[in-house]
């Protein structure tokens, strides 16, 4: 799967920061199997966690594929690397 | 309610009965008449039947149809079988006798019509043009003159003369009929 | 003078530009065929756009959907067409888009026989849709009515913000007559209303006084929702009863307040008469033909014609009924308009005159009628 | 054009007058589709009083009322009948008319083909679930062979349309098919269809897990997104398949993009406006 | 006892197996898509066949299909689909073809509230089509009566040879009731009526004493021409007055004759009361309440519930409203058939309860009416 | 099957209580069709008892009402639907359905799609005259480019279907295409579509000299069956010619003759029906 | 054109005899027109004339394209050749 | 007219108030009872508001929904807002403490219902039956053994024993509720 068709721009270097509207976010999961860093989770009641901020490589691929505008990941320079 | 003069024009689908319905309606209006054109045809079918009726009149005319035709002209056997009894008591008949060879009363003016347009103007086409010369001729429901008007006005592009002298070939029959 | 020779088709089409209708799209069908013909050859002249499409459904569909970008909008059809239409006609009604829908009627039912007249459609003009909506049916006599009745069915169709309905029939739409149409057909141009509200307070369904809100075509910087759900004051769905009974009131609303200009009819000789004769469309012909000649015979009769079918004219019929003994309803049907006419005036003071074959009522049926005979 | 879509791009499209979130079930990939056609629509720099989105009736169908465009939810199937009424009143509006595939294929096929023929420049954006959500899970003319639907209890029996490839046919010049899973290559799909001078249409390929994914067990909405992602090939790679490994694959890619047909409201003002004011003058 | 709970689109589905329906064509729309669920899985069961056609047009034109091929065929829907279906219904009409057409109506016009009840159809499903032709329509107010009428339905289809429309809502489609259906549904079966004729000597459109001529299916050697145009005995085109007069008199008249069969209604308290509720479907559960608790409150008040709306049972209202002070018509509309009572009872006896906003009127309205209040 | 058809043999098929001559105009290629149907159901030997023919409305519509079979004139646009139902009802009846290209293609395009993608045992013949002759030569879904029509005055600008080619995309198993000028080939087609198993169509190309042909001035009858002679080249002439040069020609031939997509009525049966019996039992 | 397309089958020696039931014939000319004998030809009021029937050869162009089925032809052996 | 029951079971669509409804109704029909349940969801949409009516006699029913409920069950916040006050005066409403905090009387019966789904079953999606246990314990509108009966024939294939396991902790938290 190439990144250019699914969105996911691992870019290297790149960190991400991870916004939920938990009000939207209807829980589907969808975010959490897909995020290629493994970067979320999903509480008990549903809702999801950043659970691994720093692992974030701000591919995107859970902002393009969220259905209800629940997520968000604003690029941040990785100044560390 | 005004004087009408009902009149109907019947033949079968090709022979223009409509148009010539349209002429001397046309004709009318020149005339400064009142007047209703209608036609009938078969159910969205090709051929069969087809209808004219005019009712000419100098103050409204509210029903639209012939309810006695005045002046009857008939195009066909089938249309002189069907209508040539619908007529008011001292109505006129006309029938094409190269058509038509029953006619239900004897007083019928029989005229040669189709046969005269292909004499006069080598089309048979413009028969339906000669019956209302020969119509016109025979009743002066509208004057000649309008009806010239109405031919020059409607018929289709480049026949205009053809049909010209069909109308005046129609007129001179009607004027020989006269003197018969 | 300048009269000319005109089928009622072709001045309905002729009416439609006057009022400067700018948009037809149409699927062929007799008797209302000629209107397509005329809008095809007419309206790119004139810059508007003349379509055919793959059915009525799409017709309508397209209708209301040029209506929503600002264009005066209309289709013509006869029975088949308009039982196809139906469902978008009501779509037209619950989202108040302003169009002109001509049913130039056939003998039904089905495909019936094509060519000839009837005055089948009326209770369908009123009821063919699904749900409770108002909705105004005009209908010519003559091919002057033809002209006259297409403007104000665009008048009407912008003023109140709903489909009209025209309804003709195969002799009207196919006869002709020497007419002489307005010389300035200028003024007979029907405009969009306008809103002055800018667009973050316009509210495209919104209550207001005249219960009608103008409709501001797409494209105009007013960005908003149309629906066919019930909806909101800005057209957003909505489940709230209240919020559905609102639009409701306002929709019947907006027509009942319009009464006095919507409700059109011709009253001739009603107040000597004890006989009346209430007729609409070809059979309005006969039956005028039929009061002459009873008034001839020296009975007092009076004729109302009507023009406006629906909303249907209670008030009209039930004071002209008041002092009347009998009323006479002739139709190219079996008894449509006349059940209305009896619940108004009560049934027993109703003769129905009809006639369903094809057949232009003849005026003598109606004088045996007027006559008490049979 | 810009390429790289901005975060939080569709704030600027939502409507905030519109309460979300949306009616749809958790996880559908209607609102993937929807994010995607706004981020398109971003990154063509477009004014948003000049464009239209036009819906039928179905869950695809709800889209329109959330976005700040000019929208209107016609009925059932006449999405582009209503959609091509409003071009030709508007023709430099861009019309975007998103359908299901029961919306856009059963009951509105012949909308769609006519349109296709007609070359009339709208954008047909069909949402491919397999199936009619909103109704419940019933066969629609795209559930696979075999599949359990709430009216094919004992399995389906009817082969599908493809979309794509009817579209074609039928004259479409514009014509692409991905995936929801495959967003950043729809998105991309969907900018260019807009940007199709004639009638172009993007088949969305996604999945209903709430109804025919229940019934047939499927899963819920990541596994049915994992599906996409196994089951799809490129144009370029079925090219090398044989039909019958093709047929159980969804080809993604630009089935058609000819510039040879021209856009039925030019031609209409270009031929037939011209030659009638001629005619008259 | 065998009571189960079943829901009246179920029910709906089980009467027509019970009458014999071999055939369903249909298309999906919320409230009647469970009729087609469970006639997709019932009917292959016994050899019968269910299809999902591309839209509502084409279901009701398999319908008339699948009847002509000689099997017992329905088709379910609601408002938006019902609009569609009007041509091809009237075409069943005019070809005189047996079937039956379920209308779960739900709150319009347009799309509405698609999961709201309505009654807003009444008048749609007697004039819904184009031109002049009988229709049955019956309307079921519990769970058992979906099953009953269904049967019915199917019964008077066949008999005289007529599309039959019932017209159900969102909450009696969808209301769960304990019924015990009958155990022996042999008894129930509906068989075409047979020929005894040769084929040579058949006439598909005969005028017989009955007026309702057997359909012999396609495919048994009565080789013959059905129609949507005006047609003659055999079924071949006419343009003939007559004829097209004889086909319009037989259809109503097989109708008329069959009055004392077709009229369903139940009545209760008529005699002794001063005021008649006159009620049907849904409203008339509400009714019932409420003409229950005024009774309680020493009203004397009569209840006739309408199973069949159309032929509209004018002579039971007539002898019903004689003795009767005032009548009220509570709907789930703006008043449809409220208007066949005004005409027939006179309007000023009748006092209309009306609710159109997708909420089951509450009996209390009603009682407030009985009781003269608002 | 009988190769050589017999003299006078329709005389055994015309219903002798209807009256002739026909409806249709001198010339009108819609009776040399129903010839070569006659013909062609002669050449199979079947019984008339099942043959149905059945039609929606236009000139062609009224094809069946001459013919001694069982006989439907339905609604315009729906005789598929129609159809469908009685096969439905009758699997073993040979089913024919006798359409206009607007009845068909207009109206009725979206029936024909769905019955092809289906694969329902019907036989569509198309009398593809390029016009609504009925209602007097307003333009169809196959009007040429740039023809006028009475809705199209000022020349046609919509592109035309190609009936063939759209029936073959949407499903169909057999799909032919010949000319009233090429009867017997027509014939051969009709017989061959006939026997197929699932949904087979033949589209007729023909005229409407009294309508299209007199307002494009293209002659009377006789020339336009000339035309049909002089512009039409068989499939296999075509594969050697452009894109361009095709454009302009009717292409003749069987353009599909698959057997391995099974016949719907047949799947019914032996699917449905066995499996819900079995799960009943 | 092939003979098996358009169904003239020229087979040399036949002889064909024409039938023509006046009462149907509409007098379209097809026949006349394509008759590739020239067998036939149409009088002035629209008459269909079998004007030279001994050139006939039975190809039934005649027959199978009449959209009337006012025409037939019967083969009869063509003893003389 | 018989006494009638007036039941509401209100939530969100996926919590199976619909089916919790056609259980009941079930077990009423089972215990010889007269019934009518029905349902209202939002308009053709997912997910949203979700609510049954039980309506249990012992004679005819006419009217079949609530006019004012003699039960209410809430499981969302939502629909405790919404149909707290349409009850009977003295009518008894129970509500999922879980899952509602603010209650428009304090009269209200608090059970842990999706919390006791969650540990007697593992499934929070038998709430519903735990709330019909909850229901029926604490107002004996229809016998345990008809619910138990209906549970079993209703319970989606391969959850029978877990649901059978919801309604038994349903009753015995009714049980000690109504020792509280
Ligand atoms: C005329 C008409 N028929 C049927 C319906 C009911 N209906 C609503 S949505 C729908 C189908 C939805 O399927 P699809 O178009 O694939 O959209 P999805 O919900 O899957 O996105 C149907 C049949 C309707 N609203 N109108
Ligand atoms: C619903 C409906 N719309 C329109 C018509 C009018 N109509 C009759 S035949 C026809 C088209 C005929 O064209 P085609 O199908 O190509 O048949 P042809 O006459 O050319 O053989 C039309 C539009 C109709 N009868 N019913
Ligand atoms: S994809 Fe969106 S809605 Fe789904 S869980 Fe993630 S943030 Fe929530
Ligand atoms: S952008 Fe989203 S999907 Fe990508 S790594 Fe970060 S959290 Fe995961
Ligand atoms: S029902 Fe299916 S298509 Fe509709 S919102 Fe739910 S998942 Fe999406
Ligand atoms: S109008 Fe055209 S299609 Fe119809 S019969 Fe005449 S020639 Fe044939
Ligand atoms: S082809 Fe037939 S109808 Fe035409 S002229 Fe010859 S015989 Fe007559
Ligand atoms: S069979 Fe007919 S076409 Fe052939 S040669 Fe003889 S007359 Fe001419
Ligand atoms: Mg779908
Ligand atoms: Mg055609």
């Amino acid at each position: 799967m190439s990144d250019k068709e699914t969105g996911s721009k691992k870019k290297r270097g790149k960190r991400g920061q991870i916004q939920i509207f938990p009000n939207w976010c209807k829980g589907c999961g969808l975010c959490v199997e897909f995020c290629p860093m493994k970067v979320l989770e999903q509480g008990s009641n549903g809702a999801i966690l950043v659970a691994h901020p720093e692992k974030c490589t701000a591919c995107r691929w859970c902002e393009l594929h969220c259905p209800d505008f629940a997520i968000f990941v604003t690029e941040i320079s990785a100044e560390e690397e | 309610m005004s004087e009408r003069i009902e009149i109907r024009l019947a033949g079968t689908g090709g022979q223009g009965m409509i148009l010539a319905g349209i002429v001397l309606a046309d004709a009318a209006i020149r005339d400064g008449k009142q007047v209703v054109q209608t036609q009938s045809y078969g159910p969205e079918a090709r051929g069969g039947a087809s209808r004219a009726e005019i009712i000419i009149a100098d103050g409204p005319i509210h029903y639209p149809k012939v309810l006695d035709a005045d002046i009857l002209l008939c195009m066909s056997q089938v249309a002189c079988d069907r209508y040539g009894m619908m007529m008011r008591r001292g109505g006129l008949l006309i029938v094409d006798n190269n058509q038509v060879s029953r006619t239900p009363t004897a007083y019928a003016v029989q005229a040669p019509i189709t046969q005269l347009a292909r004499e006069k103007t080598g089309r048979e086409i413009t028969a339906n043009v000669v019956a209302l010369g020969v119509l016109v001729g025979l009743t002066g429901v509208v004057s000649r003159s309008s009806l010239e008007a109405a031919v020059r006005a409607r018929a289709p592009k480049g026949t205009k003369d053809m049909n010209l002298e069909a109308l005046a070939a129609g007129f001179e029959a009607a004027q020989e009929l006269m003197q018969e | 003078m300048n009269r000319v020779l005109m089928q009622g088709d072709e001045a309905c089409a002729e009416g439609a530009i006057a009022a400067g209708c700018n948009f037809f799209a149409g699927y062929p069908i007799t008797p209302a065929t000629e209107i397509a013909e005329v809008m095809a050859h007419r309206l790119p002249q004139q810059d508007g756009v003349f379509i055919q499409m793959e059915d009525e459904i799409a017709s309508m569909a397209a209708v209301i959907g040029a209506a929503v970008g600002g264009a005066r909008a209309m289709t013509a059809t006869s029975g088949p067409g308009f039982s196809l239409m139906q469902e978008n006609i009501g779509y037209a009604a619950m989202a108040e888009i302003p169009c002109v829908i001509a049913n130039v009627q056939r003998l039904g039912p089905s495909t019936g026989r094509p060519t000839s007249p009837a005055q089948g459609d009326v209770m369908q003009a009123r009821w063919g849709t699904h749900g409770d909506h108002p909705i105004i049916v005009l209908c010519p006599s003559s091919v002057r009515e033809s002209f006259d009745l297409t403007v104000k069915a665009f008048e009407f169709s912008e003023r109140y913000r709903t489909p009209v309905i025209l309804l003709l029939d195969e002799i009207i739409g196919h006869m002709r007559e020497g007419v002489e149409l307005p010389a300035d057909k200028t003024t007979l141009n029907v405009k969009r209303e306008q809103t002055l509200v800018p667009p973050e307070w316009y509210k495209p369904f919104e209550n207001l006084a005249t219960d009608v809100p103008p409709l501001i075509p797409f494209g105009e910087g007013y960005r908003y929702h149309i629906t066919g759900l019930h909806h909101d004051e800005r057209g957003y769905p909505t489940d709230k009863v209240d919020e559905v009974e609102a639009w409701t009131a306002r929709v019947y609303s907006k027509i009942k307040q319009a009464l006095s200009e919507v409700l059109l009819y011709e009253e001739n000789g009603i107040k000597q008469a004890d006989t009346l004769v209430v007729a609409y469309g070809i059979s309005a012909r006969s039956a005028r033909h039929a009061v002459e000649m009873a008034r001839n015979r020296g009975r007092r009769v009076g004729f109302l014609k009507l023009q406006t079918l629906w909303p249907f004219p209670e008030e009209v019929i039930e004071q002209a009924a008041e002092r009347i003994h009998r009323i006479i309803v002739p139709e190219m049907n079996l008894g449509q308009l006349a059940l209305e006419v009896e619940r108004v005036a009560g049934r027993r003071k109703v003769r129905r005159v009809n006639r369903a074959d094809g057949e232009v009522i003849k005026p003598e049926q109606i004088l045996s009628a007027i006559e008490g005979m049979r | 054009m810009k390429t790289q879509p901005e975060s939080k791009v569709h704030e600027r499209y939502l409507r905030h007058s519109k309460k979300f979130p949306n009616v749809w079930c958790a996880g559908c990939g209607i609102g993937i589709v929807l994010g995607a056609i706004i981020r398109a629509i971003d990154s063509l720099s477009l004014d948003k009083n000049d464009v239209a989105m036009i819906s039928g009736i179905g869950c695809t169908g709800r889209m329109p009322v959330y976005v700040d465009f000019n929208t209107m939810h016609t009925t059932h199937g006449r999405a582009i009948a209503f959609a091509t009424g409003l071009k030709l009143a508007r023709p430099t509006m861009k019309v975007i008319v998103v359908m299901g595939d029961g919306d856009a294929l059963a009951i509105g096929g012949n909308h769609f083909i006519h349109a296709a023929r007609r070359n009339i420049g709208l954008t047909a954006i069909v949402v491919n679930n397999l199936t009619y959500g909103m109704t419940g899970g019933q066969y629609s003319p795209t559930t696979p062979l075999g599949a359990r639907a709430s009216t094919a209890p004992y399995g389906h029996i009817e082969p599908s349309f493809r979309i794509a490839e009817l579209a074609v046919t039928a004259g479409a010049p514009f014509v692409a098919r991905s995936t929801v899973y495959h967003v950043a290559e729809l998105q991309k799909y969907i900018a260019q269809a807009i940007s199709t001078q004639g009638f172009s249409v993007v088949e969305a390929t996604s999945y209903c897990h709430t109804t025919l994914g229940r019934i047939n067990r499927w899963g819920r909405a990541p596994d049915m997104m994992r599906r996409l992602k196994e089951n799809s090939v490129t144009v370029q790679q079925a090219e090398k398949m044989s039909e019958e490994e093709k047929k159980a694959k969804i080809i993604r890619g630009i089935l058609s993009d000819r510039k040879d047909i021209p856009e039925y409201t030019e031609l209409y003002r270009e031929q037939i406006i011209r030659q009638a004011k001629g005619e008259k003058a």
